[in-house]
């Protein structure tokens, strides 16, 4: 039969696919009225369907003796002993950041902290992983002071520290910035609560913040192109209010304290529509609401508006039969807005009431579990040839060379950004951004236990070669945490790609996915929650291709753990792992000779992690000054962090002076610089092993240097690295 | 010449600040005051000869954010 | 040795100042919110904690110092019990005037996490007894709003009556004459920006904080 | 009734945010603009029959810090 196609165009305006409007109209046996459309439009759009990943999604293992919550709820959970779990998720706001920086990046931060306390946790620690325009593009200055203030202004002022993140500067980001934001928390695992909607007849209580009229239909917006036409499409955009944020957890954490409830579901992207019908949706139940009943802040909204508002801070909450006085008292206490808006009901259909009338009366199924779900055609993304390091030329001037490399924008330090972050509010923080460590460091309160937390992803390794980059990301988070003695735990990941509509796009996401998955079986490193961000494209230009890593690892006793900023002079430097001397896809080629080009690093992950085991024994054993991982701008980089963060000079002694940059520069993965006072038992050790370890160099004196090839005072190396930044955005 | 621009979050972006005011003067006794807006307003002197053209542009190059907030310049 | 730590909406160093008490001086603490018009018997202190009261909406601490608990706290101290304001407390008690001046934006107009060298100026007070020959101290701040200000006299009457407590020893924020922390003129509010409740513990960078916790407490 | 509320800060408290937007605006190419003060601005309704003695009273109790600030309050 012909269906009728009135509202097709709507559909379209909605970022419905044609087809995706055929289909609804099918599954309803009827034209869905203009609520309903909308309804169908954001439950259906990437953001909140996965319909593009999620098939590949599966491809990553999700589970592991320490997971008690893999993806499928608001964050996932792991078992870190002692009956306490750490609860953690990463999320993008990409989009809304780029439309306005400061409200965009700390809604992000809010959203994320939701999806953790949500889950009964009390949020603990904060990371986001940045990625800009080129320095040079006229609008990154802003939106980096924007996202930083952004970020800093909301988990500030919530007070959970942020400790830990990376920041990208490429001109592949000019039209697409990257605003990824992780939340860690911290619950007992006896006292986990869930979104599934666990009976029929139960009260659904909305608390937070009133409904007003922001972000209307930011979750299509999240999944859509940005065209010319995208100041049009721009949504009003949704304000923080980290203050109703903050009364938001104490009184989220204060309600589940009182056992009144059954089940809790924040309400992210598309508000009040995902939280009720995925509460409803994963009980198998049914949920009917009087939008009457929600507290609105402004006058005259209509049901459509309610149901897609964005509006920041609000929960929704399925109390136990009987238990709404506690609600009401803890919600007073609080000075929350709250009201009984609904309940679930028999019937596995949404069924909402305004002014009186059913206005929109759909099954859910349709929503949820029979959303779309795409094979989106791919192709094999092309990948860089090998480079011959022979074929790469050594700096003309040495010193030069490596000022340049230490100033330069993904390495230069990031003193600007993280001293606009409370890193110390809780009092549990023992490893930050300002310390030199390779990962965040914070107590389990009142234990001797501790959790490492990192974020991690090279897109130019992703860009060059798919697999290789998604593998790279995963065994670079792993041996962030391994380097600060940790045992690594689980990750989260947020995937930021350009269109899955095109081949080449949906190849990029298959093979980075496949590498990630890879490294997450070898590395018994399972995915436990995670966040898709698509279309991140400006006029058909795709930003370089990248999955985010958020990874966590557990510190049984603080006291035994390492960081790079406690080199002591007469320290012997080694380096675990192999060197080849790779400069394929290096910082070294692109920032000194402006080629972005060759095969990125190889990841062996079986040496990735004898590697690792070796060295999170050594300092288990407290047998290490220093460690630090190897990765951007590779021994050179390392070894001059080293130096600066320990106010210690070092002396590099390459083994081979043949290709001496190669072995200086390359970005040989599954290494670690270590240093000791006494080296020989632990060479011996790695080589007893099977190991590849190298004397690299000698601590001591104020120089950075190596043989006759480079000689740099510590305070002209740092103020290059430090110098950057600052000078960059105008408050050198 | 004095300019003065007034710069007001645009109706329907929530106003964190009016809101915890007004519930502040609420509890204070003052149950009647209503819909309380907080904004930022800059004085400043101008060269003689510039009007109100220049003051607008200055406010969509820097002094107002026109996603979120409108402003309102007068010249005198 | 019993300490009140007073919770406004919005505070969000409260818990670490009772952690901070327990651990470092092995006080009894009582944890009272901004609602309450009465305060536990028998205090030794009072610590407002930091935090973004109220969001710091209008102005840092303005609205927490029309809490109703506010006039037990201006009693308590009247009566002599000690009241220790950190950070946002430290706004909160210059808002309630209970002690002079002001804080002002930063004057980098960012806020400011840093480690901070301060010198003990007045180590005769009962909150700087125990740093002893201790003159340099290292603390954290973190704040947007930590330049202090006054009027000159009332800069100079500080300084010639002893009550500046707390000099920075690199100025993190535009601060008056360096000033990190003051006391009222009978000597038992101190109002103060960095936190001594983030360093009571080697660990956590430095355990100068825990000194001060120790004196206060031992001068009750 | 409407009231407005202006505040600044006093002469001689010095206007961290007002040195920043002038030299920001000299930066962007308006070289003539000086003396810029940034303050905030308050705007909402009062019951009938309040007045500026109310409003007035509202800044002394917390709408202004005058230690530091000053106000000017217009009720229309
Ligand atoms: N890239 C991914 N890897 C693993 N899990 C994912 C990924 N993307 C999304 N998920 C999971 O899918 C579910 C829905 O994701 P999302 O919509 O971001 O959660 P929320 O609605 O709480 O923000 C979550 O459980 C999330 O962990
Ligand atoms: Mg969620």
């Amino acid at each position: 039969m012909e269906t009728p196609f009135h509202l097709a165009a709507t559909a379209e305006e909605f970022g419905l696919k044609p087809e995706e409007y055929h289909l609804i109209v099918q599954r309803l046996n009827r034209e869905p009225n203009h609520l309903e459309l909308g309804i169908f439009s954001v439950m259906w759009s990437e953001h909140c369907s996965y319909k593009s990943s999620r098939v590949h999604l599966g491809k990553f293992p999700t589970t592991g003796e320490r997971v008690i919550q893999g993806p499928g709820e608001n964050a996932g959970v792991v078992d870190i002993g002692d009956g306490q779990a750490a609860i953690f998720k990463m999320e993008s706001h990409n989009h809304p950041s780029f439309i306005e920086p400061y409200q965009g990046a700390a809604t992000g931060v809010g959203g994320i902290m939701r999806d953790v306390f949500t889950m009964g946790a009390r949020p603990i620690a904060l990371l986001n992983a940045l990625r800009f325009g080129d320095p040079s593009h006229p609008k990154t200055r802003r939106l980096l002071s924007g996202v930083v203030a952004g970020i800093g202004g909301y988990g500030n002022c919530v007070g959970v520290p942020t400790v830990a993140g990376e920041t990208n500067f490429h001109r592949g980001y000019d039209g697409n910035i990257l605003v990824n934001a992780m939340c860690v928390g911290l619950a007992d695992t006896d006292k986990i609560f869930y979104s599934a909607a666990p009976g029929v007849g139960l009260p659904v209580v909305y608390f937070g913040s009133k409904t007003g009229r922001d972000g209307i239909h930011g979750a299509t917006m999240a999944s859509a192109e940005f065209g010319e036409d995208s100041d049009e499409k721009r949504p009003t955009v949704q304000v923080g209010d980290p203050f109703a944020e903050k009364l938001l957890i104490e009184a989220t954490l204060e309600l589940m304290a009182t056992g009144a409830v059954a089940a809790i579901q924040d309400m992210g992207a598309a508000g009040l529509t995902s939280s009720s019908v995925e509460m409803a949706g994963k009980g198998g139940v049914g949920v009917e609401l009087d939008l009457d009943l929600v507290p609105q802040r402004e006058e005259g909204m209509s049901a459509y508006e309610m149901m897609l508002s964005e509006s920041q801070e609000r929960m929704l909450a399925i109390v136990k039969e009987g238990r709404e006085d506690d609600a009401r008292f803890v919600f007073a206490k609080w000075g929350l807005d709250a009201a009984v808006i609904g309940r679930t009901t028999d019937t596995g259909r949404l069924v909402l009431l305004h002014g009186g009338d059913v206005v929109c009366d759909i099954p859910l199924a349709p929503l949820t579990e029979d959303a779309p779900l795409y094979h989106r055609p791919w192709v094999e993304p092309h990948v860089e040839p090998h480079i011959d390091p022979a074929h790469i030329p050594a700096p003309a001037d040495w010193d030069a060379a490596v000022l340049t490399l230490v100033a330069a924008p993904d390495v230069a330090s990031k003193r600007w950004i993280w001293e606009q972050y409370d890193r110390h509010v809780m009092a549990d923080t023992l490893e930050d951004s300002a310390t030199g460590a390779d990962a965040g460091i914070v107590r389990v309160h009142g234990t001797k236990k501790a959790l490492a937390v990192t974020s991690d992803c090279t897109p130019r390794y992703v860009a060059a070669n798919p697999f290789e980059g998604g593998k790279q990301a995963v065994a670079e988070a792993w041996r962030n945490l391994t380097a600060v003695g940790a045992d690594p735990i689980a990750i989260t990941d947020n995937l930021n790609f350009g269109n899955p509509e095109r081949p080449e796009i949906m190849g990029q996401i298959a093979r980075a996915i496949d590498g990630m998955a890879e490294a997450c079986r070898l590395l018994d490193f399972p995915v436990v929650s995670g966040n898709v961000s698509l279309y991140n494209e400006t006029g058909g230009v795709a930003i370089p291709p990248t999955p985010t890593v958020g990874a966590v690892g557990l510190i049984p006793d603080y006291a035994r753990r390492a960081d790079y900023a406690s080199l002591r002079p007469g320290d012997v430097l080694l380096v675990v792992g192999t060197s080849h001397g790779e400069l394929g896809s290096s910082l070294y080629l692109r920032e000194l000779f402006g080629r972005e080009e060759g095969a990125p690093p190889p990841v062996d992950l079986e040496f990735e992690r004898r590697n690792g085991d070796f060295v999170r024994e050594l300092i288990r054993e407290g047998r290490l000054s220093a460690v630090h991982d190897l990765s951007d701008g590779g021994l050179v980089v390392g070894a001059a962090e080293m130096a600066m963060a320990s106010n210690v000079g070092i002396e590099l002694t390459p083994t081979s002076l043949k290709h001496a940059h190669a072995f200086l520069f390359g970005e040989d993965q599954g290494r670690y610089l270590i240093a000791t006072a006494d080296p020989d038992p632990i060479v011996a050790e790695a080589l007893a092993a099977g190991l590849n370890i190298a004397l690299a160099g000698q601590a001591g004196g104020h120089d950075f240097a190596c043989h006759d090839l480079f000689r740099i005072s510590l305070e002209r190396l740092r103020a290059a690295n430090e110098g950057w930044l600052p000078e960059y955005v105008g408050a050198g | 010449m004095k300019a003065t621009v007034h710069v007001f979050l645009k109706p329907g972006v929530l106003d964190v600040q009016g809101k915890a005011v007004e519930n502040a003067l609420h509890g204070l006794g003052w149950p009647g005051v209503a819909n309380v807006r907080v904004g930022r307003v800059l004085e400043f002197d101008l060269p003689p000869g510039s009007g109100e053209a220049e003051v607008t542009a200055m406010c969509e190059r820097l002094l107002a954010n026109t996603v979120i907030e409108s402003y309102r310049v007068e010249v005198a | 040795m019993k300490a009140a730590v007073i919770v406004f909406p919005g505070s969000n160093c409260d818990r670490d100042c009772k952690t901070a008490l327990e651990r470092a001086a092995g006080a009894e603490v009582e944890m009272v919110w901004h609602g309450e018009s009465f305060l536990p018997s028998g205090l030794d202190l009072i610590v407002l904690p930091g935090g973004f009261a109220y969001g710091d909406y209008l102005r840092c601490g303005a609205m927490a110092a029309l809490s109703p608990v506010m006039a037990e706290v201006r009693a308590a101290a009247d009566r002599g019990v000690a009241v220790l304001g950190i950070c946002n407390g430290f706004q909160v008690l210059c808002e309630a005037r209970m002690l002079p001046g002001a804080l002002l934006r930063n004057a980098g107009l960012k806020y400011v996490c840093t480690p901070v060298a301060l010198e003990v100026v007045n180590a005769q007070t009962r909150f700087t007894a125990g740093f002893r020959g201790k003159r340099e101290v290292t603390l954290t701040v973190g704040n947007g709003e930590g330049n202090y200000f006054a009027d000159e006299p009332t800069l100079d009457r500080l300084e010639g009556e002893g009550q500046v407590v707390f000099r920075y020893k690199h100025n993190p924020n535009g601060s008056a004459r360096d000033i990190a922390g003051i006391v009222n003129a009978a000597g038992n509010v101190l109002g103060m920006m960095p936190h001594p409740d983030r360093a009571f513990e080697a660990e956590l960078g430095s355990a100068d904080g825990a000194l001060l916790f120790q004196s206060v407490l031992a001068s009750a």
